[in-house]
Formats: C-alpha cells, sequence, structure tokens
C-alpha cells in the first residue's frame, strides 16, 4: 500500500499525460490540460507546506536566540507584513494586485529593487569569472576564449568601428557553430530526459518514494 | 593530442574561410529596409470581394474545429482593414464570429457544434465599403482519434522506449556493459569526502524548477545518492529548495537515504528546507547559507536560469569544490567558467545511471546511445542524399533529392 | 628548501582579488552615467518615424500608453517611457496610461508621476492612469467600443466620468496614438486587435531581443515607428533633445565590454608570463 | 500612495539595493538583513500569488461555477493537496507520497513526449541540410552538420573515446568550447543593461545626482 499505490500513481498519471498527447478524442484530448491544471492545485497546497518549513525553521532559530537571531525576525516580519498586506488588498480592492493595495506598494519598492539588485550583481560576476575562467591554458581553452571576445566585440558599436569583421563574425559564431554545438547537446539532453521519464514511469527509477 | 590539434585547425580554418565570405555576402542584411510608399491613389469604389472561400474540419483535434481559408486578389492594394468571418446554418442569417488581419488568409473558427453543417462567407472591411464572398461549401466538425501529425513522435518515442526496454532486460541477465568516465561525476565521492575531513557541511542546490521539470527529476535522483554517501559520513547536508514540492521530495529521498545506511536518527528535516519560490530570492538565500555555513563541496544540479553564475562564483569564492550540471544550454558556460565540474546535459541524465552501477540503468544508457548512433546516421544519410542529389541534377528532379525532401517532410 | 618567496608583479596580478575588478566595473559604468560622456547617438530610421508619430500630434490630442513589461526589462524600456513622456507633455497632448501587466504598472505609475512633475500638468486634466484589467485582448478589443466599459474607474477608484481628461474620449477613436512598452507577446495582440480592427495609430517600444520580432510590422506599415533596446532609447533621447538614460547607459555599456574584454586580456598576459615562470622553475 | 509613501518607498529601495551590493565587498550585517527581509517578503509574495492566481481560479472558483460532474472532479486535485498536508502529522505523512507521486508522474508523462516532440524531432530535421553547391549556404551547412553530429557523438557513452569516435568526440569537444564561448560573450550586454539600470536608479531616483 505505502510504495505500491505511489508507483501505480505516477504510471497511470503519465500514462494519461502520453496518451492525451496522441490522442485528441475527449476525453483524453482534454486530459493533458486538466492534469496540469490538477498539478498547479497542488503545488498551491504544497506552497502552505514550503511557507510552514520556512517559519519553522526561523522560529527556532529566534527561540534558540542562535547567532544573528534577530535576522530571523526580519524575515517572519516581512513575511507577516507581506501575507497581510495581501489580505487586506483582497478585502477592500478585490485583488492583492489592485494597483492601490499595499501589498503592491510593498511588491513596488522592496522586491522590485531586490530583485533587480541580484539580477545586477551578474554583471560584477561575469566580470570577476571572465578574467579567471578565459585563460589561454590549451588549445580548447583558447577557442573559449577567442570565441568570446569576438562575440564581445561584435555586439557593440566600437566593434564594428574597428572592422566590419566582428559583427559578422559574431553573427556567423551564434548561428553556425554556436547552434551547431547547441544541437547536439540538446538531442542528446532530450535522449536522456526521455529514457529518465521512462524509467521513473515504469517505476524502475523510485528513489523519490523507495 | 596530435589528432585534437589537427581538429582544432580545420575549426580554426572553416572559420576563417567562412567569416570574411559571410561580411561580403552580410552586407543585405546590414541594410536599413526602406519605408514602402503606400501613397497609391484609392479607388473610389470598393474592392473585389474575397474568393475561394473553402472551410474543412481542423485535422488532428477533438473536434469543435473548423478552418476557413480564401484568397483575396485585391489585398495587395493595401486597402483591407480586416476581414470578418461570417457562418451560418442553413436557413438562418449569417452573423460576424470572428476578424482576421489583412495579411491573413486563414482563420480558425473554434466554436462548431461536431456535426452540424456551417456555411461560411468572409467580408473585406475597407473604409470604402465592405465586399462579401459567396458562401462556402457546408462543413461540419469531427474529433479525431489519433493525431496523426504526431504519427513521427509515435514512431520515434515507440522505437526509443523499445530500445531502453530491451536494454534494461538484457542487463538485467547479467551482460556486462561498459560506460566510459564522467569525470563530474566521479568527483562527487571525492567532494563528499573531503567535506567530511574538514568537517564542513555539503550544500545541494537542487535548482529553481518543480518537479514537471525532467532536469529536477535528474538531480532529486542524484540527491539520494549524495545523501547515502553523506549519511555514512555524517555531514551534515543542506538542500534548500525553490519550490515546495521539490520540499517535499527532497526530505522524502534524503530521509530514505538515511534509512538505508542506517542513520535515521542524523536525520535533520530542517535542512532540507524552503526558502522562497522567488528566483533572486532564493538566490539571495543560497548565497547567505554559502558565505556563513561555508559547504566544503557544492552541488548544483538541476534546472537554473540567469542565477547560475551568481550561485557559482559565490561558491567559487568561498573555495568550495563545485559540481554543477543542467540541461540549460545557455547556463552550461557559466557553471563550465565557475566550477570545478560540470555535467552537460545528457550527463546530467546519465548520472542516476552512472552512480548506481546498477546494471539496470546501465541498460538504458546503451539505449541513449544506441538512438544516438541512428540519429547521426539519419543527418549523415539525409547530407549525403541531398547533397548528391542537388549535384547530379542541379534542377532538383532526381531521386535522392526528392528521397531527401520527404525524409525532411516526415520530421515535420 | 623553504623560503619566503616574493611574489612577482604578474602572479599578484594573476590572483587579484576580485573585489578589485568589481569596483574597477563599477568606476567604469559608473562614470558615464554620472558624467555624461554619451555623444549623441544618431538615430535610425525606425526610431526616427516613431518619434515623428508622436511630434505629429497636436496639442490637446490624446496619447494611449500602455505598460506591458516588469521589473525585468525596466533597464531598457523606462528610459524610452520617459522620453516618449517627456515629448508629449512638452506638446501639451494628452497622457493615458494604462498596462496590462499587473506587475509592471507601478512601475509605469511612477515613471509618469515623476515626469508629471517635471510639467505643468495636472492629473485628471492632462494625464491619468487607468490602471490594470485582466483578460487583455478582451480590453482591447471593447475599449474600440467604449473605454468607460472597460475602465469604470481610473487606478485609483475614481470614476472616469468625474475625470476632465476622459470628457472627450470614448474610444480609440478619440485617441489619437498608442505607444505600447512590450517585452512579451502583447505587442501581437495590439496589432491584432487594435491596429487591425480599430485602425488605431500605434507605435512600439520593445526589448532588443524582442525588437526583431516586431520589425515585419513596420515593414508592412502597421505600426508607425519601432524603438528597440537601450540603444533605440538613446536615438530617442537624441531626437527629443533631452539625454537621458539611454544616451548615457550606452557608453556606459561600451566601455563595460572593452573593460571585460581588457579583464580577459590581462588575464591572459600574466598567466603567459606565470607559466613561463613555472615552466622554468621545473 | 502620496508622495510620502513614494518617498518612504524610495529609500527602502535604495537601502535595500545597496544592501544587496554590498554584498560583492563582503558578507556584513546589512546584506545578511536585506536577505532575510528578501526571502520573507518573497515567499509571501508568492503564496498570495499561487492562492489568487492558481487555487482561488482553478480551484475555488471553478468549484463555485461548475455544475455537474465538473464540480465533483475538481476536488480530486482539492483531495490531493490535502493529503499533502499530512505530512503535518508524523502519522499519516506516508499518504503524502500519493501527491508526489501525481507530481512526479506530470513530470515523467510530460518528458516523454515533450522532449522528442520539442527537441529531437526538430532538431534533426532542421539538421537534415545538403551541400548544394559552392557557395555560402553549403559551407555553412557543412559546418552545422559536422558540429552537431561529433557534439551528439562526444555523449556517447558505452563506448571508449578511441579511434573515429574519438576523434569525433575531440571535434565535438572544440565545438562546444567555441560554443559556450559565444554564449558567454552574447549574454554580458544583457547583464550590463541591469547594472546600468540599478545604478541610474541609486544615482538619479535616490541621490538625485543626475537626472
Amino acid at each position: 500500500m505505502k510504495r505500491t499505490v505511489p508507483l501505480i500513481i505516477t504510471f497511470l498519471t503519465g500514462f494519461f499525460l502520453v496518451v492525451s498527447f496522441f490522442v485528441p478524442h475527449e476525453p483524453f484530448g482534454a486530459l493533458e490540460q486538466r492534469l496540469l491544471v490538477w498539478f498547479a492545485i497542488v503545488s498551491g497546497f504544497t506552497m502552505l507546506l514550503g511557507v510552514d518549513s520556512l517559519i519553522r525553521s526561523h522560529v527556532r532559530k529566534v527561540a534558540g536566540r542562535r547567532p544573528g537571531w534577530w535576522h530571523s525576525v526580519a524575515l517572519l516580519i516581512g513575511l507577516a507584513v507581506t501575507v497581510v498586506t495581501g489580505a487586506i488588498g483582497f478585502s477592500r480592492f478585490g485583488s492583492p494586485f489592485h494597483m492601490q493595495s499595499p501589498f503592491m506598494f510593498l511588491y513596488t519598492h522592496s522586491i522590485i529593487p531586490l530583485q533587480g539588485t541580484m539580477f545586477a550583481l551578474l554583471a560584477f560576476f561575469i566580470a570577476s569569472a571572465s578574467y579567471r575562467a578565459f585563460r589561454a591554458r590549451n588549445t580548447i581553452a583558447t577557442l573559449l576564449l577567442v570565441s568570446a571576445v569576438i562575440v564581445m566585440l561584435g555586439r557593440i558599436p566600437i566593434g564594428a568601428a574597428i572592422s566590419h569583421f566582428f559583427p559578422a563574425a559574431q553573427e556567423w559564431i551564434m548561428d553556425v557553430p554556436q547552434l551547431a554545438a547547441k544541437r547536439g547537446i540538446q538531442i542528446g539532453a532530450a535522449l536522456g530526459a526521455v529514457s529518465m521519464s521512462l524509467r521513473i514511469m515504469l517505476g524502475i527509477e523510485r528513489s523519490y518514494l523507495s | 593530442m596530435t589528432r585534437s590539434r589537427w581538429a582544432s585547425l580545420i575549426i580554426v580554418a572553416i572559420v576563417l574561410i567562412g567569416v570574411p565570405a559571410l561580411t561580403g555576402g552580410s552586407a543585405v542584411l546590414l541594410d536599413e529596409p526602406g519605408t514602402t510608399d503606400n501613397g497609391a491613389a484609392a479607388p473610389g469604389e470598393p474592392p473585389a470581394p474575397p474568393c475561394g472561400v473553402a472551410a474543412g474540419d481542423v485535422p488532428d483535434d477533438g473536434g469543435g474545429a473548423i478552418l476557413v481559408e480564401w484568397t483575396h486578389p485585391e489585398r495587395d492594394a493595401g486597402l483591407v482593414r480586416a476581414y470578418e468571418i461570417l457562418r451560418y446554418v442553413a436557413g438562418e442569417e449569417p452573423a460576424v464570429i470572428g476578424e482576421a488581419l489583412p495579411s491573413e488568409t486563414s482563420y480558425v473558427d473554434g466554436d462548431a457544434r461536431d456535426g452540424v453543417e456551417y456555411q461560411y462567407v468572409v467580408r473585406a472591411v475597407t473604409p470604402l465599403g465592405s465586399a462579401e464572398s459567396t458562401p462556402s461549401a457546408p462543413v461540419s466538425s469531427a474529433p479525431q482519434w489519433f493525431a496523426r501529425s504526431r504519427l513521427n513522435v509515435l514512431i520515434l518515442a515507440g522505437l526509443f522506449s523499445a530500445a531502453v526496454l530491451l536494454y534494461v532486460r538484457r542487463a538485467r541477465r547479467g551482460i556486462d556493459l561498459y560506460v566510459r568516465k564522467i569525470p563530474g561525476l566521479d568527483a562527487v565521492d571525492d567532494a563528499v569526502g573531503r567535506a567530511t575531513e574538514m568537517g564542513r557541511p555539503v550544500l545541494y542546490v537542487p535548482g529553481i524548477e518543480t518537479v514537471s521539470e525532467v532536469g529536477t527529476l535528474a538531480s532529486l535522483t542524484i540527491l539520494g545518492h549524495v545523501a547515502r554517501r553523506v549519511a555514512q559520513h555524517g555531514t551534515p547536508l543542506e538542500v534548500p529548495c525553490a519550490d515546495p514540492i521539490v520540499m517535499t521530495t527532497a526530505q522524502e529521498i534524503v530521509r530514505q537515504s538515511y534509512t538505508e545506511v542506517g542513520e535515521i536518527d542524523r536525520y535533520d528535516p530542517h535542512r532540507v528546507a524552503y526558502l522562497t519560490y522567488d528566483q533572486f530570492g532564493y538566490t539571495a538565500g543560497v548565497d547567505g547559507i554559502m558565505v556563513r555555513e561555508r559547504p566544503e563541496a557544492v552541488f548544483l544540479l538541476g534546472y537554473f536560469a540567469a542565477e547560475s553564475l551568481i550561485l557559482a562564483e559565490t561558491g567559487h569564492a568561498i573555495g568550495a569544490i563545485q559540481i554543477a550540471g543542467t540541461k540549460e544550454t545557455s547556463q552550461l558556460p557559466f557553471f563550465v567558467a565557475a566550477c570545478d565540474y560540470t555535467l552537460i546535459g545528457e550527463e546530467l541524465f546519465a548520472a542516476s545511471s552512472y552512480l548506481g552501477r546498477e546494471p539496470v540503468m546501465l541498460g538504458s544508457l546503451v539505449a541513449q546511445d544506441l538512438a544516438k548512433l541512428w540519429i547521426v546516421y539519419l543527418i549523415v544519410f539525409a547530407f549525403a542524399a541531398g547533397t548528391i542529389g542537388a549535384l547530379v541534377s542541379p534542377d532538383g528532379t532526381s531521386f535522392l533529392t526528392r528521397l531527401f525532401e520527404a525524409l525532411r517532410a516526415w520530421f515535420g | 628548501m623553504p623560503e619566503i618567496v616574493r611574489k612577482s608583479f604578474w602572479e599578484r596580478l594573476n590572483d587579484i582579488d576580485r573585489r578589485i575588478i568589481f569596483l574597477i566595473l563599477l568606476v567604469t559604468v559608473t562614470l558615464p552615467l554620472l558624467l555624461d560622456l554619451g555623444g549623441e547617438i544618431p538615430p535610425t530610421s525606425p526610431v526616427i518615424r516613431a518619434h515623428a508619430a508622436v511630434e505629429g500630434l497636436r496639442p490637446g490630442d490624446h496619447l494611449m500608453v500602455s505598460i506591458d513589461f516588469d521589473a525585468t526589462s525596466a533597464p531598457e524600456l523606462m528610459p524610452m517611457l520617459r522620453a516618449v513622456l517627456r515629448q508629449a507633455f512638452a506638446k501639451d497632448v494628452k497622457v493615458i496610461m494604462l498596462g496590462h501587466l499587473a506587475i509592471g504598472l507601478p512601475l509605469g505609475h511612477m515613471a509618469l508621476e515623476q515626469i508629471a512633475a517635471e510639467y505643468d500638468v495636472e492629473y485628471g486634466v492632462d494625464y491619468v492612469d487607468l490602471g490594470y484589467r485582466p483578460g487583455f485582448q478582451a480590453v482591447m478589443i471593447a475599449m474600440g467600443r467604449s473605454i468607460e466599459d472597460v475602465f469604470a474607474t481610473d487606478y485609483q477608484g475614481t470614476p472616469v466620468s468625474e475625470l476632465p481628461i476622459m470628457q472627450n474620449v470614448r474610444s480609440y477613436d478619440d485617441v489619437e496614438l498608442l505607444f505600447g512598452f512590450e517585452h512579451g507577446a502583447v505587442i501581437d495582440y495590439w496589432v491584432r486587435y487594435t491596429q487591425a480592427r480599430f485602425g488605431q495609430k500605434m507605435a512600439f517600444g520593445t526589448t532588443a531581443v524582442m525588437a526583431p520580432d516586431a520589425y515585419p510590422y513596420l515593414q508592412a506599415d502597421q505600426i508607425e515607428g519601432l524603438v528597440g533596446g537601450l540603444k533605440g532609447a538613446a536615438e530617442y533621447e537624441t531626437l527629443i533633445g533631452r539625454p537621458g538614460l539611454g544616451t548615457r547607459g550606452m557608453p556606459a555599456q561600451e566601455w563595460a565590454h572593452l573593460l571585460v574584454i581588457g579583464f580577459i586580456v590581462v588575464g591572459n598576459i600574466g598567466h603567459y608570463f606565470t607559466r613561463k615562470k613555472r615552466e622554468g622553475g621545473r | 500612495m502620496g508622495s510620502l509613501g513614494t518617498i518612504i518607498g524610495t529609500w527602502l529601495a535604495g537601502f535595500l539595493t545597496l544592501a544587496i551590493l554590498s554584498f560583492l565587498y563582503k558578507d556584513n550585517p546589512f546584506y545578511k538583513l536585506a536577505e532575510h527581509i528578501y526571502v520573507g517578503v518573497s515567499a509571501g509574495y508568492w503564496l498570495i500569488y499561487i492562492a489568487f492566481f492558481d487555487v482561488k481560479p482553478m480551484l475555488w472558483d471553478t468549484f463555485v461555477s461548475e455544475t455537474g460532474v465538473e464540480k465533483w472532479i475538481i476536488l480530486i486535485p482539492g483531495a490531493l493537496g490535502v493529503i499533502m498536508l499530512s505530512r503535518w502529522f508524523p502519522r499519516t505523512a506516508w499518504l503524502s507520497r500519493w501527491p508526489i507521486a501525481f507530481t512526479v508522474g506530470v513530470g515523467a508523462g510530460l518528458g516523454v513526449t515533450a522532449n522528442v516532440q520539442g527537441y529531437v524531432v526538430p532538431q534533426i530535421r532542421a539538421t537534415m541540410l545538403p551541400i548544394t553547391g559552392l557557395n555560402l549556404v553549403s559551407l555553412n551547412n557543412i559546418v552545422l552538420v559536422v558540429g552537431v553530429v561529433t557534439t551528439i557523438l562526444y555523449f556517447y557513452f558505452s563506448k571508449p573515446h578511441k579511434g573515429i569516435l574519438g576523434g569525433a568526440a575531440k571535434v565535438g569537444i572544440v565545438f562546444i568550447m567555441i560554443s559556450f564561448g559565444a554564449s558567454f560573450g552574447y549574454t554580458l550586454m544583457a547583464r550590463i543593461s541591469l547594472l546600468i539600470g540599478r545604478l541610474y536608479f541609486l544615482l538619479s531616483d535616490l541621490l538625485h545626482v543626475i537626472d
């Protein structure tokens, strides 16, 4: 019961999705859409488990007065304030996402800048990674380096000003060798993914519930 | 050595030949497209109506849809604002059911009742008035039992599945199978070992997607292996999750691994925890764990987007051994640049077979190789057929050219 | 034998603290922003056409601005939005803002309030923010008959019937131009529904990634103009004579590119010399 | 929100921006605070988001508006969701494997067909290219075919990489490296414009150094 039922559920879910892909006739055709809606609903409930896990782990830190516990207080306050403003937005404006809702104020002035800044860190990390990683250690590493530099130069007006070679070479590298390797990788990865999915569906691979 | 040098030389030669050729040839691409002059004098009377209105059941669907197509010689005059599609059943007045752009010559009526016979009229709307076509012949929609356009997928997926099952069975019967070394996977145990020696934790990042993404499933199976090693050594394992379903699944897997090696008492579910579903919020949190817990081994396996480099660079900065892997080709370069080992695409999916060294699993790797080989044959064959066909008769009438075209057409 | 080996210049360069790299990058990007080093970017035809479409409006005409992007594309699209709003307010054109991305609209609203403060304009009279309504296709189509049917109130809940600006605006017929700022598929629906069906004149600003997809619309004369990416924004700023983030951002962009290439070159020189030393010492 | 709200909001945003940027120097209490606020606020945000855009329309609204069988069918995923919550109680925790099995099944089922249809078939088709004569397109076609084939062979697991296979795999890795270099360089511009966006916010909206 504890092991067989989940295996059957996995198999049937996967099987019906595959059938739905090939059989447009009702009731199979709409199964894919339906199962995806179900998936979204189940993940909605699971979100409660996630938030519960987050709250518990930080309540533990606060209760145990672990180092930096007051940061956990900030986290819990942030979480609570967001959920409460969301509820206020829902009850007063009919949607938490209404422009006037305090929830959106929080979104605009905390999540947007936080998101933008974390994202912007990439500019720094891409610089430090290029400094360190692009070294002509051997033939293959040299190719990596040369193609990166050509594409970098080809994407800015100065590159074109130096020589028309750069924008043209940039385009060619992106369109031909870059695309070729990407395709090769994707075909292999797709086969790997199909075989992995099959193993899971058929219960050969079952580490998730063994 | 010499062979790789030759290979590189060939590639460099191709680049050197190809690029100048392109520089010469791409001048057209760089030109700004001129604005088309639209000042043709408008005739003072409504245009001719659309003609040749043909309607038919949309193939390969669950019914309820009819495709309407038409031609309109007047269209080039640039006068048409839109096409209106009218529908009626015998004995009723036609009513507008939808519109199409001036550039379109077809419309899908997704609101048909199966079995009911409809007729369609297409009306061209212009500032000078509108013009209606003659009605189409009566048609009805019907559902199909099989999506014929997906026959190729069925055949390919079927053949491949059969190969996987066949080789898995063979493997079960104990036939010894060779699998080449995958450096990143060989390093998994070393990394856990080193973390144990240093008395530092292991950090396992299963990506930012949920379990409907196969890359996440692959990552979770590798997590099982890592967790067993970790449990044997008694090393702490941190698994921060961005998706609650991944969290619950990972908790099951890690708990199971601890149980298997008889260390269930050491399992702490709070270390397999949810952070936030927000891509960069998760990144910020994992970065925080990295700089504070100072893990010695960091695993970045699964689906990653832009955050890949933020995580990998932070991991590099704290001096951890990093093993990364994803099938996202756009993120692979960053992992290669910042991590010690990177599992590229298929290697990520091969991992659970490889790490387990279970013959059953290795069987599916052999099946994958067989499929790859056939794909290579197919591509080379098509290349040869297309090339020889084009050389033999450039007008495209040779048997080989037609074979080539047929092959391509079969693939969609 | 063990001795204290003094690291050579190249070795130290090789293991340089990455924070120095961060600092250099920060300075390289900040300087052009601060000092306004960017020359004017010569405008290209799609941007000139977009600018001309707004320029062709007369005082009192209505410009509808649609915010169809969110924070991730804001660095590219906000400069365009600011430039277009400045151009409109300077010409006494009335601005009606709305959007099809609920989570992006606050960004547009902030820009609207900011730019409006620079001019002698009043909310409800010269500009309005209608906010967001779900279901963008339905919204687009319904506005062809009556804007008030969809947007009975503005973003604050004030009935549009009480807003002077909306007194003369019933449908697209009273909107002389629509300018959409796009980072996704919404642009296709604007063209498909609003342009094709109602003949609405429209121009767009898009991210650099999206611009090639929108190009066919321009070639087919379905849209009046197209502004693509930070470069397009810089061109637009040149046209309105108010350099902004686009103009300043372009040199920052280029400098940073060159800097990263410079890092790679320096890293390789360091690598070359230290390798010689390593091999010589053996 | 009035202008006071905007001012407070701008300063909050400014503080958070600087706090995150300070991570580049080293981990510090400000980053730690911003990080915790980010995790907390965004976890709350997504909880609300999923509740409002997933569970409410898909489960609640469907249940309320539908009649007949559909009304009851939609309770199946609802029940699975509730079963998932059985993890809260150790004695019933094993039940949660049912919904987990369902979600994994969705992933596996999609994985089988989507990968064949989405990657294998179109990529093979796109790589079926001929030489049509002495021209640029033909040259590019050769490079493409060689690149795809050798990259595929690089991932061949069940034979040692020696002989022809070894040679092909080495050419494959050359293509892979060129590709990685190119993708890396291609992304640079977008990343830098994000940084420009953030710095502009700091210099303009917060500090008013530039307009």
